[in-house]
């Protein structure tokens, strides 16, 4: 019963808020909806016994779908990341003002219902159908509330994702009529036996698919753009949760379904990966616009995890997994940093900025946090994860590891840029009366500031809880 | 038989109407009602209850598949002058002619849902196919809606000079009318089809591909569906499309072994032509209403899959087809004629002057481009599916999702235009019904889009 | 050769040439005479597979009423006069290979097509173009499309009022 | 008669009422060409009607195999009349507002 | 006594949080109190462990699972042995008398500033206790980036300076290069031995192949390269005299540079399994030495010579351990932290007497005005000349005999930067010291001696400085005097075993020392000759000092070769691939749809006609393919 009310209270209530006009009461609604969302993730997900964790109806009988859910421990993390990151969203932006609040928390609420469904679904049209949804309120959130070049911007975005499900919509397809029991159930996709040849096509519309969500260099254009032109509460959706959805499923619905596809083609996916890993970090040296750095910083984090995620190994798989947790909370630190200097500065180049460190010491001292974050300096959460990634992919191959590792110093090159150009030197035009963040964007850096050094130090919960899930997952290998 | 006969009378009941009563929307009020006793007579009759028995000497062959599509069809008609019985009554000032031709339509779609011989197929498609020239040239002031009347005539009739060369070619090869029959010659022990049928059958898949707008013989569409009154284009491009789809289905039904190998890689090449030319040339287009027209073409190109892989889920998928499309493009027809101007930039900022319309838009226009939640995607993914079931043709589906995206660029054109742009659009009044019409609509749609089995098992079976 | 071959020969030779003349002819009312001459030879050969119900129709309805109907209008438009503005050469040119190519695609069906090989259609022999017998089909068997395309006809009427009728 | 003979005759009837709508400009004259094109198609439905019997009358004196030929014939000149009637209708309609019944001038419509 | 090693680092990083939250509402006096208190405390709880240690042995002390996946587990687990408990004390203590020498020191700075640098001085303290106590290579490298980080947070720490700021990432950048080297070895360790526990790994050595050991072994010394500033990494360590004073002295004597160092000692059974490797890291440590010194020859600001020196120094102490005199190199670790934390601080003294002058060009005659720096700054110079019988003769000297048995050129080349050694240190000396005052009126008028929370760690540190060498005497001096060596024996006894002895004869050993230090006392002589009567007009400078002064122009190598070209092929990235590559080939897949729309929309001529020509091509075509058996095809060949 938990997942069905981790989707509908969000759903529910973000239908409700598309009513509501005043701007106060929407924000409140939102934020009560979130928190009551959060407690129920946290009381189903540690208190409530599994069998709590799992709901299975009749939907679709005829087609053989059924709507089923359930939560492995990679679905309660994900979900848990979900439930955690909108409170702390929507509290970091509480001060933002949105033509339209009703409409602009009504769809990040329905977007939230969305990708807690993708994250619990275990009927692959199910799943179809919440990775659209949690897609459509996206659009609208980026087209309506955006940057000025939002509409052309988002639309390529839009029809690029839309691709992709597309043709993974084929796939299911292809693989529901292939199913023993012509069920979309999870438990059947894992029982199909395909050709090799067969299973080779079939896994590519699915990984394009997924690529593009992640996003996987060359696939990834749609992102910086996509990132920089969005709202910021809705940047942090998409990169701290939606590019989720892609490592997700790839975990869930593309390795297991594809045990021999995956390992053939692993070569060529680590090859890509890794060189996006590269290309986006040596991108992001050059970068002048906080938003973009991140976007791209974004990008070659990852191309770890997703070569990682390829290199067939527990300790990669471990890493995956913290790190999807992990990375969600770090970007939406960055993200929310960003979004309070662009709101207080007006600017978001670093050609613009300086000397923040004297104006706002506290917004420098969790900005460096989040930024030590982002390299993956140890006793930060972000260490393990990349540790475990690395430490996986250098037992697939340690050559690819090496290069892969390339990206650790570029990630400092251009993180420590970042910070020195906001934070240091002498103030300037822009940040000459600046002042300190206010208290609610405090509250919630000083939150996920503490999640990051207390999940670097004792990343065991994470570890515990996602292990079934690795375990699952490399049975055979 | 309820549904042809009752149509058929329900005609000339409206003829006379215009003669009973002068006011409009009375007439409308009539047409409604009498639609609403032709969908009674219609379920009555899927049920086994008959009004009057008739022997049709196997010349009609009443099948639920057929019977249910009447009642998609005349529900949605009921719906279309539910919504756009104001803009009918405006088109002209013989109103109740129109209602009569269109029940005269309905009438010939009753026969295209159940023909079980080319004979009915021609009857049915000229009784279909006369009306609708003329409703396209009713606004006779409008040189566009003259030109649209003749050139859709021209054409109409020249198609059917094809079909009945198939028609008599067919016969010749088979000396019958029947549906499925195939002459064999029983020499070589090998079924070897005869050539003239098989001639006569191109001819006719020809004309079929003429009737339901596919490529290369969709030329008349767009400048049809463009010149023709909002109206009836909205008619035209939902209720007699499916028929067509739905003869077209019924009549190559049983003759696919007939037509050996040959036969896939023509109708994968006609579809591709379809979906090539619908949605790649729906991309430039600067009004709406010929943007839906080129859509019509590119969602054809997705009910041929259902011919394609000809199996009990296209058979389904097509109903559902049928029904999101008709219920979407109604719906959006009701609100593009409402418009004062027919461009993309008509619509700009209508999210502000009328949500509720912007909203409706929105689901309608989601629910063509196959967006998860509607009708429309279930739609999609049946005719995919039936592919995907036949095994192979796997690039064709992919080719066709392909598309798909692309016909995001255009629908989404509107919902930019409605939302994202500023503008002051410029509309005919509304009113409260129109808005709860539209509303109960797209829930309506929603619905299917959530539980597409109401339609596929409640009504079914 | 029979009487019959001979007078197949000749009403086909002249339903062709009647056909080429209606489509050369500039004048359209020269067009009109021409169709009716192709009816005349068209019923000639129904007369000589006995079809003598048809024969009679295709002369009453076209010959008579439809052509007749086309030669009003023609007359009412005033277009006797050579009017017609001629296509583009290379337009005609086109659709004329074109429906050249069409024949030959056909022809070389038919050519082909083994099954024809050996048929003949029965000259003067049957009864079935009596009116008796098509009488009787046209009301047991096919009472339905019969009844049926009254509705066309309704439809057509009203059309034509519709069309026609000034507001 | 080989039943060649009419097929190559109504084909060739069929092709020139082609040809004739390709080639000419006058709405009049194209339809006319449409109606060409339906009779060629009805004396080959007449031909195979007889042909039919004829194959069959070997076995069964009484036969009627062939009359749905005719039938049809029938039914293709009610059709006829009633495309005729409206077809005219529009042709004059048009001729009413553009004083020209030339196909070549109904360009308002494209692209 | 051992289970309360986590006090050790406990106490730092209660500072560092105190003093960092607290900064804003702490007096500087209190922030200081706790600052050096903290240390303080954990210098007498590793003086107890020392102890502990010495009586009971070593031991593991776990604290937690940090990571425990399948195939490995991390625990949170110290180790507490010889070696580390040594390195603590050198730690705990001299940053003890750093951080004292700070609150003197760092006075101007305003309060929330104050406490910002004590909370990072901690927190280095931190990081160097975690890096010495991990008891396996994780634990050790959490310690080993976070001495990078607290580098770079102190280098910069004058953040308004952008300069600094770039050395401070330099410092930072340069470290994470020399760490991946470290993590690829970590990596490599796991996945041959699925463990990275000290113990573990160094009883499972033998299931290593020797390409792995060698392997494994280069890519850690590739993070002591990082870490301690060698040949080719080094170039951020002069740079790093960005930060305050008392944190060079902090980076160069008690932390950082010498991680490199304990991790290699800490390796030893590796890295004699590993003799392809021991060879590198003698030679890149060779080199840095002479490369540095020859550097530090030609420096004018007072901290960079001390840099170079540094630098150099270190060089030996790899020299040391590439030879495999680990203990030599452990007891030069421990004598140059005493010495050269005493020149920084003597340094630093004297910076802040001058008011932030650093060129000893423009300094000169400061004897007389700061006595105790000046007697304190000569023992130190003495003490790194390696004049016996200070600290550092018996470090060096251990250091250079291993390096003739092993290989006498090592020995030649490394007295040659003895000499290069005594030549700049005392160059700096005399332009400091003796000589007239060559600096401004102004300035002149101001020096004093500095405080006596400045001036104490001074003494301290030059008695230690100069008795240090005597727990290290060696074998020929003194029969079983090397007391460092039994202490530390233990730990290098695997090693030890596997290793071959070289031994010398005790009258080459004499020749050896008595040579050596003739030399350098000629030289030190020359030198103060020299300098004493410095004029800052006379400048002839020959091309080669010019090489010298400018370093060499490595920076300038690095930046041509590695930064621009990596910066080009950024911008290229970003510029031309992105854009107009993959984004343009996105963006063009959109422009050929529009384009396609406006080309095929020209189909729909509004001509009937033709709409019908087409049709009618079309169905020939279709007729064509569908009776593709190409009869059609004879059929027309016929008639043509």
């Amino acid at each position: 019963m938990i997942p069905v009310l981790l989707i509908l209270i969000p759903l529910i209530t973000g239908l409700v808020s598309f009513f509501l006009n005043h701007s106060n009461t929407a924000k409140s609604w939102a934020l009560l909806s979130s928190f009551i969302t959060l407690t129920v993730a946290i009381a189903g997900i540690f208190f409530y016994p599994s069998q709590q964790l799992a709901f299975d109806s009749a939907w679709l009988p005829d087609l053989g779908s059924r709507f089923s859910l359930s939560m492995d421990g990679m679905g309660k993390m994900l979900c848990l990341l979900t439930a955690v990151s909108f409170p702390l969203i929507f509290g970091a932006t509480y001060k933002n003002q949105y033509k339209n609040p009703g409409g602009f928390y009504g769809l990040m609420l329905l977007t939230q219902a969305g990708l807690i469904g993708v994250f619990v679904a275990t009927d692959a049209l199910l799943f179809y159908f919440f990775w659209e949804l949690a897609l459509v309120p996206v659009y609208f959130l980026c087209s309506l509330w955006g940057g000025e070049k939002r509409i052309a911007v988002t639309f390529k975005f839009f029809i690029y994702t839309f691709i992709g499900s597309l043709l993974m919509l084929v796939g299911i397809l292809y693989l529901y009529f292939h199913t023993p029991d012509h069920s979309f159930a999870l438990r059947s996709f894992y029982n199909i036996k395909l050709a090799a040849k067969q299973e080779g096509f079939i896994f590519w519309l699915f990984f394009i698919a997924f690529a593009i969500k992640m996003p996987v260099f060359p696939f990834h254009t749609w992102q910086p753009d996509a990132y920089e032109q969005s709202p910021t509460s809705t940047t942090m959706v998409l990169s701290g949760i939606m590019v989720k959805m892609g490592i997700f499923a790839v975990v869930r619905w593309l390795l297991p379904v594809f045990p021999n596809a995956s390992v053939q083609f692993a070569n060529i996916i680590i090859i890509l990966s890794v060189t996006g890993m590269l290309y986006a970090s040596l991108i992001a040296i050059r970068q002048d616009d906080i938003k973009r750095l991140i976007a791209y910083s974004s990008i070659a984090h990852i191309g770890l995890m997703c070569a990682a995620m390829f290199s067939h190994n527990k300790t990669g798989m471990e890493g995956v997994m913290i790190q999807m947790f992990n990375h969600g909370i770090n970007v939406i630190g960055l993200w929310i940093i960003a979004d309070v200097i662009e709101q207080q500065l007006g600017t978001r180049k670093f050609s613009e900025l300086g000397g923040l460190a004297q104006k706002a010491p506290v917004l420098a001292i969790l900005l460096v946090i989040m930024a030590l974050a982002n390299i993956a300096l140890p006793l930060t959460n972000a260490f393990i994860g990349e540790f475990l990634m690395f430490n996986g992919l250098f037992q697939y191959n340690m050559w690819m590891a090496a290069v892969a590792g390339i990206s650790v110093i570029l990630a400092a090159v251009y993180t420590l840029n970042m910070v020195q150009k906001i934070l240091y030197g002498h103030t300037v035009a822009a940040t000459e009366n600046a002042v300190d963040i206010s208290s609610n964007v405090q509250w919630v850096l000083v939150v996920l500031a503490i999640m990051v050094i207390a999940l670097g130090v004792y990343p065991q919960p994470l570890i515990n809880l996602t292990k079934d899930t690795v375990n699952a997952i490399m049975v055979n290998r | 038989m309820n549904a042809i006969i009752l149509s058929a009378l329900l005609g000339v009941v409206m003829m006379f109407s215009g003669i009973i009563t002068k006011n409009k929307s009375n007439i409308t009020k009539i047409a409604a009602v009498g639609l609403f006793l032709l969908l009674v007579a219609n379920v009555l009759n899927t049920y086994g209850g008959y009004v009057v028995h008739v022997d049709t000497h196997s010349l009609l062959n009443f099948e639920k598949f057929g019977l249910f599509f009447n009642s998609i069809a005349i529900t949605a008609t009921l719906i279309y002058v539910l919504l756009s019985g104001k803009e009918i009554e405006n088109v002209g000032v013989n109103t109740a002619e129109y209602y009569a031709l269109i029940f005269f339509v309905l009438c010939g779609v009753s026969i295209l849902s159940s023909f079980n011989g080319l004979l009915m197929l021609f009857l049915g498609i000229e009784i279909m196919s006369i009306p609708l020239y003329i409703l396209t040239g009713t606004d006779k002031r409008n040189l566009k809606s003259n030109e649209a009347s003749l050139k859709y005539f021209l054409m109409g009739a020249f198609s059917t000079g094809i079909m009945l060369m198939g028609i008599a070619l067919v016969y010749g090869a088979t000396g019958t009318f029947a549906l499925g029959t195939t002459s064999i010659s029983p020499s070589a022990g090998v079924v070897k089809t005869s050539f003239l049928e098989v001639a006569g059958l191109l001819l006719l898949f020809v004309s079929m591909c003429f009737k339901v707008s596919a490529a290369p013989f969709h030329f008349w569409t767009p400048d049809v569906y463009d010149g023709a009154p909002g109206v009836f284009t909205s008619f035209m491009a939902t209720i007699v499309k499916a028929a067509g789809f739905i003869a077209f289905i019924r009549l190559f039904d049983t003759h696919t072994d007939v037509l050996g190998p040959t036969w896939k890689i023509l109708l994968a090449f006609v579809i591709i032509a379809t979906l090539l030319i619908g949605n790649i040339t729906a991309v430039f287009q600067q009004s709406v209403k010929r943007m839906l027209a080129y859509s019509s073409i590119a969602q054809a190109g997705f009910m041929l899959f259902a011919l394609y892989s000809n199996n009990d889920f296209a058979k389904e998928g097509i109903l559902l087809y049928a029904t999101a499309y008709s219920f979407a493009t109604i719906g959006i027809f009701a609100i593009l004629i409402k418009m004062k101007d027919y461009t993309f930039d008509g619509f700009n900022g209508l999210a502000k002057s009328q949500p509720v319309l912007a909203f409706a838009n929105t689901v309608f226009l989601l629910s063509l481009a196959g967006i998860p939640l509607t009708a429309g995607f279930f739609a999609k993914y049946y005719m995919l599916a039936s592919v995907v079931k036949t095994g192979g043709s796997l690039w064709l589906v992919i080719v066709a999702v392909v598309f798909a995206a692309i016909s995001v660029y255009y629908y989404f054109r509107v919902i930019q235009a409605m939302y994202f742009k500023e503008g002051e659009p410029e509309t005919t009044t509304i009113t409260t019904g129109f808005k709860t019409g539209l509303v109960l609509l797209a829930a309506l749609i929603i619905l299917l889009g959530i539980f597409p089995s109401i339609v596929l098992n409640y009504f079914y079976f | 050769m029979s009487t019959t071959e001979i007078l197949f020969f000749f009403l086909s030779a002249l339903a062709i040439f009647s056909a080429i003349m209606v489509l050369v002819s500039k004048n359209p009312v020269h067009s009109v005479l021409w169709l009716i001459a192709v009816f005349f030879a068209i019923s000639g050969h129904y007369i000589l597979l006995n079809a003598q119900f048809l024969a009679i129709v295709n002369l009453i309805v076209y010959a008579g009423a439809i052509m007749v109907l086309f030669l009003f209008v023609i007359m009412l438009m005033n277009l006797n006069a050579e009017t017609e503005p001629q296509k583009h050469v290379w337009m005609k040119l086109a659709g004329a290979v074109s429906g050249g190519c069409f024949l030959m695609v056909l022809v070389s069906l038919v050519r082909q097509a083994t099954d024809m090989q050996h048929k003949t259609a029965l000259m003067k022999d049957g009864n079935i173009g009596l009116i008796k017998n098509l009488g009787k089909a046209l009301f047991s068997d096919y009472v339905v499309p019969f009844e049926i395309s009254s509705v066309l006809f309704l439809s057509a009427m009203v059309g034509a009022v519709v069309i026609g009728k000034k507001e | 008669m080989p039943i060649q003979y009419y097929i190559y005759l109504c084909l060739a009837l069929f092709s020139i009422g082609i040809i004739g709508v390709l080639t000419r400009r006058n709405a009049i004259i194209v339809f006319m060409c449409v109606e060409l094109m339906l009779n060629a198609v009805n004396l080959l439905l007449v031909a195979f009607s007889k042909m039919h019997y004829g194959l069959a009358i070997g076995a069964n004196p009484e036969t009627t195999v062939g009359i749905d030929g005719q039938l049809f014939v029938f039914f293709i000149m009610v059709v006829a009349a009633a495309e005729v009637s409206v077809g005219l209708a529009i042709i004059v309609m048009m001729y009413r507002n553009t004083h020209s019944v030339d196909i070549n001038f109904l360009n308002r419509l494209k692209n | 006594m051992s289970k309360l090693v986590y006090l050790v680092p406990l106490f730092p990083l209660l500072g560092f949080l105190i003093n960092g939250l607290g900064r804003k509402s702490m007096s500087r006096s209190l922030i200081g109190i706790v600052g050096s208190g903290a240390i303080l405390a954990s210098f007498v709880v590793s003086l107890l462990i020392f102890f502990d240690v010495k009586n009971n042995g070593a031991s593991v002390i776990a604290l937690f699972d940090f990571i425990n996946v399948e195939s490995f587990q991390i625990p949170f687990a110290f180790q507490v042995d010889q070696l580390s408990s040594l390195f603590l004390l050198i730690i705990t203590g001299i940053g003890f008398l750093i951080h004292l020498y700070s609150t003197a020191y760092m006075h101007e700075e305003e309060p929330q500033h104050f406490g910002r640098y004590f909370a990072y001085l901690n927190l280095f303290v931190f990081s160097m206790l975690l890096l010495v106590l991990g008891a396996n290579y994780v634990i050790m490298f959490i310690g080993w980036e976070g001495v990078g980080l607290c580098s770079y947070l102190l280098i910069g720490f004058w953040f308004k300076n952008n300069t600094y700021n770039y050395a401070a990432r330099k410092a930072f950048v340069m470290n994470r290069i020399g760490d991946l080297g470290f993590l690829l070895a970590v990596f490599w360790l796991l996945f041959r031995l699925g463990t990275a526990s000290y113990g573990d790994v160094f009883a499972n050595v033998s299931k290593l192949s020797s390409f792995d050991v060698t392997a494994i072994t280069t890519l850690l010394f590739v993070g002591a390269m990082g870490k301690s500033a060698q040949i080719p990494l080094y170039t951020w360590l002069p740079d790093a005299m960005a930060g305050p004073t008392p944190v060079s002295a902090l980076i160069h004597a008690a932390t950082m540079v010498t991680a490199g160092i304990y991790m290699i000692a800490r390796s030893n059974i590796l890295y004699t399994m590993a003799p392809a490797t021991q060879t590198l890291v003698a030679v890149v440590g060779l080199a840095t030495a002479i490369f540095a010194a020859t550097i530090a020859l030609k420096q004018n600001d007072i901290k960079k010579v001390l840099a170079y020196s540094t630098v150099s120094q270190l060089g030996y102490m790899f020299l040391g351990l590439g030879v495999g005199a680990y203990t030599g190199a452990v007891f030069h670790v421990m004598t140059h932290a005493f010495f050269k934390a005493l020149l920084f601080l003597g340094a630093g003294s004297v910076i802040h007497a001058m008011h932030h002058e650093q060129d000893i060009r423009k300094m000169g005659g400061l004897k007389k005005y700061m006595p105790i720096t000046h007697i304190t700054f000569l023992l130190a110079c003495l003490a790194i000349a390696g004049i016996p019988p200070f600290s550092g003769f018996f470090s060096k000297d251990e250091i250079l005999t291993a390096a003739f048995a092993k290989n006498p050129i090592y020995y030649f080349v490394g007295v040659g930067g003895a000499l290069m050694t005594a030549f700049y240190m005392f160059r700096l000396y005399t332009l400091t010291f003796l000589g007239d005052f060559r600096g401004t009126q102004d300035q002149g008028n101001h020096i004093h001696e500095s405080p006596s929370a400045m001036t104490i760690p001074l003494i301290i540190l030059a008695a230690l400085s100069v008795v240090g060498g005597l727990i290290g005497i060696p074998e020929v001096l003194a029969s079983n005097a090397h007391s460092l060596e039994h202490f530390l024996a233990p730990i290098f006894a695997e090693s030890a075993k596997i290793a071959e002895h070289h031994h010398l004869e005790a009258s080459q050993e004499y020749l050896m020392m008595g040579s050596s230090t003739l030399a350098i006392i000629l030289i030190i002589l020359f030198t103060v000759n020299r300098y004493k009567k410095y004029r800052a007009t006379e400048q002839v400078d020959s091309s080669f000092s010019k090489l010298l002064e400018n370093k060499w122009y490595i920076d300038e190598l690095y930046d041509s070769l590695i930064v621009n070209p990596l910066n080009g092929l950024a911008g290229f990235f970003k510029n031309i691939v992105e854009k107009s590559g993959i984004d343009g080939m996105v963006n063009g897949v959109g422009r050929l749809v529009g384009y396609g729309s406006r080309q095929l929309r020209l189909l729909q001529s509004g001509q009937v006609g033709n709409y019908i020509l087409i049709m009618v091509l079309a169905i020939v075509v279709f007729f064509v393919i569908w009776f593709n058996d190409l009869s059609i095809m004879r059929f027309f060949s016929k008639i043509f």
